[in-house]
């Protein structure tokens, strides 16, 4: 039985399933928000799952896919230029992504495990009781992006200095930074 | 974990005293930073502190395109270059849908493969370095300048190397790469040779390594452990066997597993994992010779490399550990989130569990043995 | 004073000055500052291929206060910055910096938030040493640069060294 | 007032002496690392890099002199003198060659005969830690503090071994003087084997040098200065000559100890088999036995060198575990061995 029954079969009769997409062969599926950390025990202790190694985690940010986009100006045959009407916006996606990357070391099977994040609630359970190696990511996605996990040991910046004021990956963050600069002040 | 007060510079707690090493310290590889809460000479708390060597490489991913990244992945983990251009190379023709030639796969196992040996030499020499014994590390690096001369004769530069193209590689082995081959691989033998009898058999050595920072296999797999120092703790898993990229399925070798996950073992696998490289780099080129002269090096790849919408996660077994890259394409030149698994970023949020209670001298040999290239650390 | 007396190319200061310089150029203890790749070329450096204890380029000292050439190879991130500088500061005179590597002289391909853009935006730079990374022989060169520099100072008929080096 | 001249020439010249086999050894150290690693190591200062410790010289006189602002003053700019002096005045009761008759006179080659030179030398050597806890509290560091203190605990406990090793010396030829040990060297003894310490005390010499490279911290015993660990131990905070008075006092000691070691264990200026005393004129014999003893010293000043880049280095419980668990046992043991077979020989 493929991978995406057997999730299904695991996962679907709670509900967990969003969404379910396969490209090139990754299998992805998005799990509601505030189960996160049940779908990870089911999926780590579910006998023919078996994914018992978490690879790795990390967020994404939507924000210029949610963007409405806009189509390219085409030249009709007359040679005058129409612009198009935007499409129909619908409710937008949320805006960020927490995608889990993980892994069956029995079968060598991988699944990716994604969580939509709104920008009004940014807070996610976190994955530390279950896997200690959700640690770091964690913070990193923290500093990253400014999702927070709840019930994380030491949430702080990880990569960044502590009182840092942005999140840089961030896509309305500017690649060459927004000024921020760092006191040289002995600290003691 | 949490019973002892966070240490903080500066400032002594009680019967204790916070030890501030780092970033500039000869054992912390210049980018790392340990604040430790020492009583004498034994850890009490260690708390780790990264991002000395931040650089954005994730965002700046997102702003160049697919082949104008490659550059940037030798960066990451500086000591072996090739393995990360080959693992992102891999991601984004995994997104394209794109079959690599099987010559150009065979070029990649060599050149892969050779800098696993490069990479190696380095972790152990620096391991020797930071428990005193100067000697080997110079050995060791006589051995490497000739592997980076092969890298340079082939891709013009010794350290980033910026190795192959999407879609294959881009210039077929020179002529006389049997000849230098047959020159360096006794050489490297010797090296290693050399290092073995300074070392393995060491009583001092022995007593500094063996039992130092052991971790037990189901730790180290919670920690999210890969390569050497998960194979150290006597788990058998390499990407090259479990999830076989690169014809690596059609090579003969041994994955060297150890038994306690210290130091001692994770040196051990180190020092043989090099042996094993060198037989698969005598297959991989045995096969190649048999590949007819005007096989093709690249697949067909369109000069704009504009992968289709959707995402996805490649990796293989890079001398740390599993390095993979998550690309994420919206269909147009520049991808648009590009994540970087890196092996030392997972092994050394550990490091806490792995040197507390133990000694100074202990955390040096852990740290080293880890092998943490702050390139790949921090991105 | 006697050395006053003879200011301004006067024998026993020309000749003393000499021999400081001799000292000096012959032994820069390297404060190898190795945070990104550039540090594995300049490990390169320092072993046997190549060899920068040749020009008594030797016993890298980590202590500031014993070291007499700053190799900074690599790059040096906003965050990093405070902690540099501070190693810098500590440096005693005469002293020299050397930035190794494009990261080190401008920040090179990183021109990000979080990457400082060259090294000389903290402290004054005396040799920057071009490539990404630069081969071991660019910092041979440099160690000859250094050399050439030293000579030129004049330790005794003027009071800073470093004033010296700049524009030299 | 001969006597007066005598003693002074003896002072200043086995000073000087010392000083320049101290210079050479630094070059030793750098190009016989350089041997062991593959590498031609400095050579571009004088023939063969020989002015190289000449040129250090010069740039760390010449280097700003730094007191770090929280540094205890008196005892910072004490620490270095404290620790390099000690090493000069130890070598004062060191033979150096048997003895010299100019113009009738019988001058011996050794600063001062004492009769108790074993126990100046225990106890001058012992003030060398001075100088290290000294520095290392003063420079107000913690990786200061730490190699200071690794030093004491080490010091402390190779001490022990070292006197109980002399011990054995004592017992077999009776004496406290060096002097009387050196010429008590001479000849044979079982018929093939030369008088020397080590074929009489095999243990307690394994002992020695063991304890003597722990005294000196020298890998695999250099904790005190371990550079991974602690930057530079108790000199971390040193810059300019007064980090040349360590560095150097070091080598001073290294010269002493192996002096000592000659001295006691390997027959002094004797040579085995052979008295080339009877041969020779009385001042070619001085000059002869003095060149004798110092190819000796050279060869165990190289071991140094030759040890430190061969081996790693212990860890702080093991070099206490080994001083306490196993040098001191076997001191004593080697003891019990040495006065049991007195007992039954004489």
């Amino acid at each position: 039985m493929d991978l995406k029954k057997r999730v299904e079969q695991c996962l679907g009769p709670d509900n967990l399933v969003v969404s379910m997409i396969e490209c090139q062969g990754d299998l992805s599926v998005e799990v509601p928000k505030r189960s996160v950390v049940d779908v990870m025990r089911l999926l780590r202790d579910t006998p023919d799952l078996g994914f018992n190694f978490l690879s790795d985690l990390f967020g994404v940010d939507n924000l210029d896919l949610n963007k409405p986009k806009k189509k390219p100006t085409k030249k009709t045959e007359e040679g005058a230029e129409t612009e198009e009407e935007p499409e129909e916006k619908g409710p937008f996606p949320p805006r960020y992504e927490v995608v889990y990357l993980l892994l069956c070391l029995e079968r060598n099977e991988r699944l990716q495990v994604k969580v939509r994040v709104e920008e009004s609630d940014m807070e996610v359970d976190t994955l530390t009781p279950v896997w200690k190696a959700a640690n770091w990511p964690e913070r990193e996605v923290f500093d990253m992006f400014g999702i927070r996990f709840k019930g994380h040991p030491n949430l702080k910046r990880l990569l960044m200095w502590d009182d840092f004021p942005a999140h840089p990956l961030r896509k309305d963050y500017p690649l060459e930074g927004q000024g921020e600069e760092r006191h040289l002040i002995y600290d003691d | 974990m949490n019973q002892n007060p966070t240490p903080q510079t500066g400032h002594d707690t009680g019967d204790y005293v916070t030890v501030n090493i780092g970033p500039s310290h000869p054992a912390m590889h210049g980018t790392l930073r340990v604040v430790a809460l020492t009583d004498g000479e034994s850890l009490k708390k260690v708390d780790p502190e990264i991002g000395y060597l931040h650089r954005g490489v994730e965002k700046l991913g997102e702003s160049l395109t697919y082949h104008q990244f490659i550059p940037i992945t030798d960066r990451l983990n500086y000591c072996s270059a090739i393995p990360n251009n080959v693992s992102y190379e891999m991601a984004v023709e995994k997104l394209m849908g794109v079959e690599v030639p099987e010559k150009a796969q065979l070029i990649r196992v060599i050149m892969m493969e050779l800098a696993r040996i490069a990479d190696h030499q380095v972790c152990i020499g620096i391991l020797g370095v930071d428990l005193g014994a100067f000697t080997p590390f110079f050995y060791l690096i006589i051995q490497r300048e000739e592997i980076y001369e092969i890298f340079e004769w082939f891709n013009g530069a010794r350290l980033t190397n910026t190795f192959g193209r999407i879609g294959g590689v881009d210039a077929d082995l020179p002529d006389d790469f049997e000849q230098r081959w047959e020159e360096l691989k006794p050489n490297v033998r010797k090296a290693n040779d050399e290092t073995e009898k300074l070392l393995t058999h060491n009583r001092i050595w022995m007593d500094r390594t063996i039992g130092v920072s052991a971790f037990s296999a189901e730790d180290a797999l919670n920690w999210g452990f890969t390569g050497p120092c998960l194979r150290a703790c006597g788990v058998k898993r390499d990407l090259r066997i479990d999830e076989p990229y690169c014809m690596y399925d059609k090579f003969k070798f041994e994955v060297p597993v150890g038994k306690n996950g210290d130091v001692f073992d994770r040196y051990i696998v180190r020092m043989i994992e090099m042996e094993e490289s060198l037989k698969i780099i005598d297959q991989a080129y045995k096969l190649y010779k048999e590949m007819p002269a005007d096989a093709p090096l690249m697949a067909r790849v369109p000069k704009v490399i504009k992968p289709p919408a959707g995402e996805v996660y490649s990796a293989l077994e890079s001398p740390n550990g599993e390095l993979g890259f998550f690309v994420k394409s919206d269909g147009s030149a520049k991808p648009y989130r590009i994540r970087i698994r890196p092996p030392c970023f997972m092994i050394y949020q550990a490091f806490p569990e792995l040197v507390e209670g133990e000694l100074i001298a202990d955390l040096v040999a852990c740290l080293s043995s880890l092998n943490v290239i702050a390139g790949e650390l921090d991105r | 004073m006697a050395i006053d007396a003879y200011n301004g190319g006067g024998w026993i200061a020309t000749k003393l000055e000499w021999l400081i310089n001799w000292g000096r150029k012959r032994s820069p203890w390297p404060l190898p500052y190795g945070t990104a790749c550039c540090g594995i070329e300049m490990m390169c450096a320092l072993a046997a291929g190549y060899d920068m204890a040749r020009f008594g380029a030797e016993r890298p000292s980590f202590s500031p206060r014993q070291a007499d050439v700053l190799i900074q190879a690599g790059t040096i991130t906003l965050k990093m910055a405070p902690a540099f500088k501070r190693i810098y500061d500590q440096m005693a005179e005469p002293r020299c910096v050397i930035s190794m590597g494009a990261c080190a002289c401008s920040g090179g391909v990183f021109r990000t938030y979080s990457t400082l853009q060259g090294i000389d935006k903290l402290v004054p730079v005396d040799i920057y040493i071009p490539g990404c990374p630069p081969r071991p022989e660019a910092l041979l060169q440099a160690l000859l640069m250094f050399i050439e520099k030293t000579e030129k100072s004049q330790p005794i008929t003027h009071k800073k060294h470093s004033d010296l080096l700049v524009g030299t | 007032m001969d006597d007066w001249l005598i003693a002074i020439i003896k002072v200043v010249g086995i000073w000087v002496w010392v000083l320049l086999i101290a210079v050479v050894m630094t070059w030793v150290e750098r190009r016989g690392a350089a041997l062991i690693q593959d590498r031609p190591g400095p050579n571009r200062a004088g023939p063969f890099g020989l002015f190289q410790p000449l040129a250090d010289g010069i740039k760390l006189f010449t280097k700003e002199e730094i007191i770090p602002t929280n540094a205890q003053k008196l005892l910072y700019i004490m620490g270095p003198l404290l620790f390099s002096l000690p090493a000069f005045s130890a070598y004062a009761v060191v033979p150096f060659g048997d003895k010299i008759i100019l113009g009738g006179k019988e001058i011996i080659l050794q600063v001062s005969d004492v009769n108790v030179g074993f126990l100046y030398i225990l106890a001058i050597g012992s003030m060398g830690v001075y100088g290290v806890i000294l520095g290392g509290w003063g420079s107000n560091n913690k990786y200061s503090i730490l190699g200071g203190l690794r030093s004491t605990a080490q010091m402390v406990s190779y001490e022990v071994p070292l006197g109980l090793a002399l011990l054995g010396i004592v017992f077999v030829y009776g004496t406290f003087s060096l002097r009387d040990i050196s010429l008590a060297q001479q000849g044979t003894f079982l018929g093939f084997l030369p008088n020397w310490g080590i074929f009489k005390q095999p243990l307690g010499f394994i002992l020695f040098i063991v304890a003597a490279y722990a005294e000196a911290n020298r890998v695999p015993f250099d904790l005190p200065e371990a550079e991974s660990e602690i930057v530079s131990g108790y000199h971390t905070e040193y810059g300019s000559m007064r980090l040349g008075l360590y560095l150097f006092g070091e080598y001073v000691n290294l010269v002493t100890i192996s002096g000592i070691i000659v001295a006691l264990y390997f027959g002094s200026w004797h040579m085995p088999y052979i008295d080339l005393g009877a041969y020779l004129g009385p001042i070619s014999w001085g000059i002869v036995s003095f060149c004798i003893f110092f190819l000796k010293v050279s060869f165990f000043l190289w071991m140094f060198v030759w040890v430190r880049w061969t081996l790693p280095r212990f860890r702080y419980d093991q070099v206490m575990g080994l001083g306490w668990r196993g040098l001191i046992p076997l001191a004593l043991f080697n003891i019990f061995i040495t006065a049991l077979f007195i007992q039954l020989t004489v």
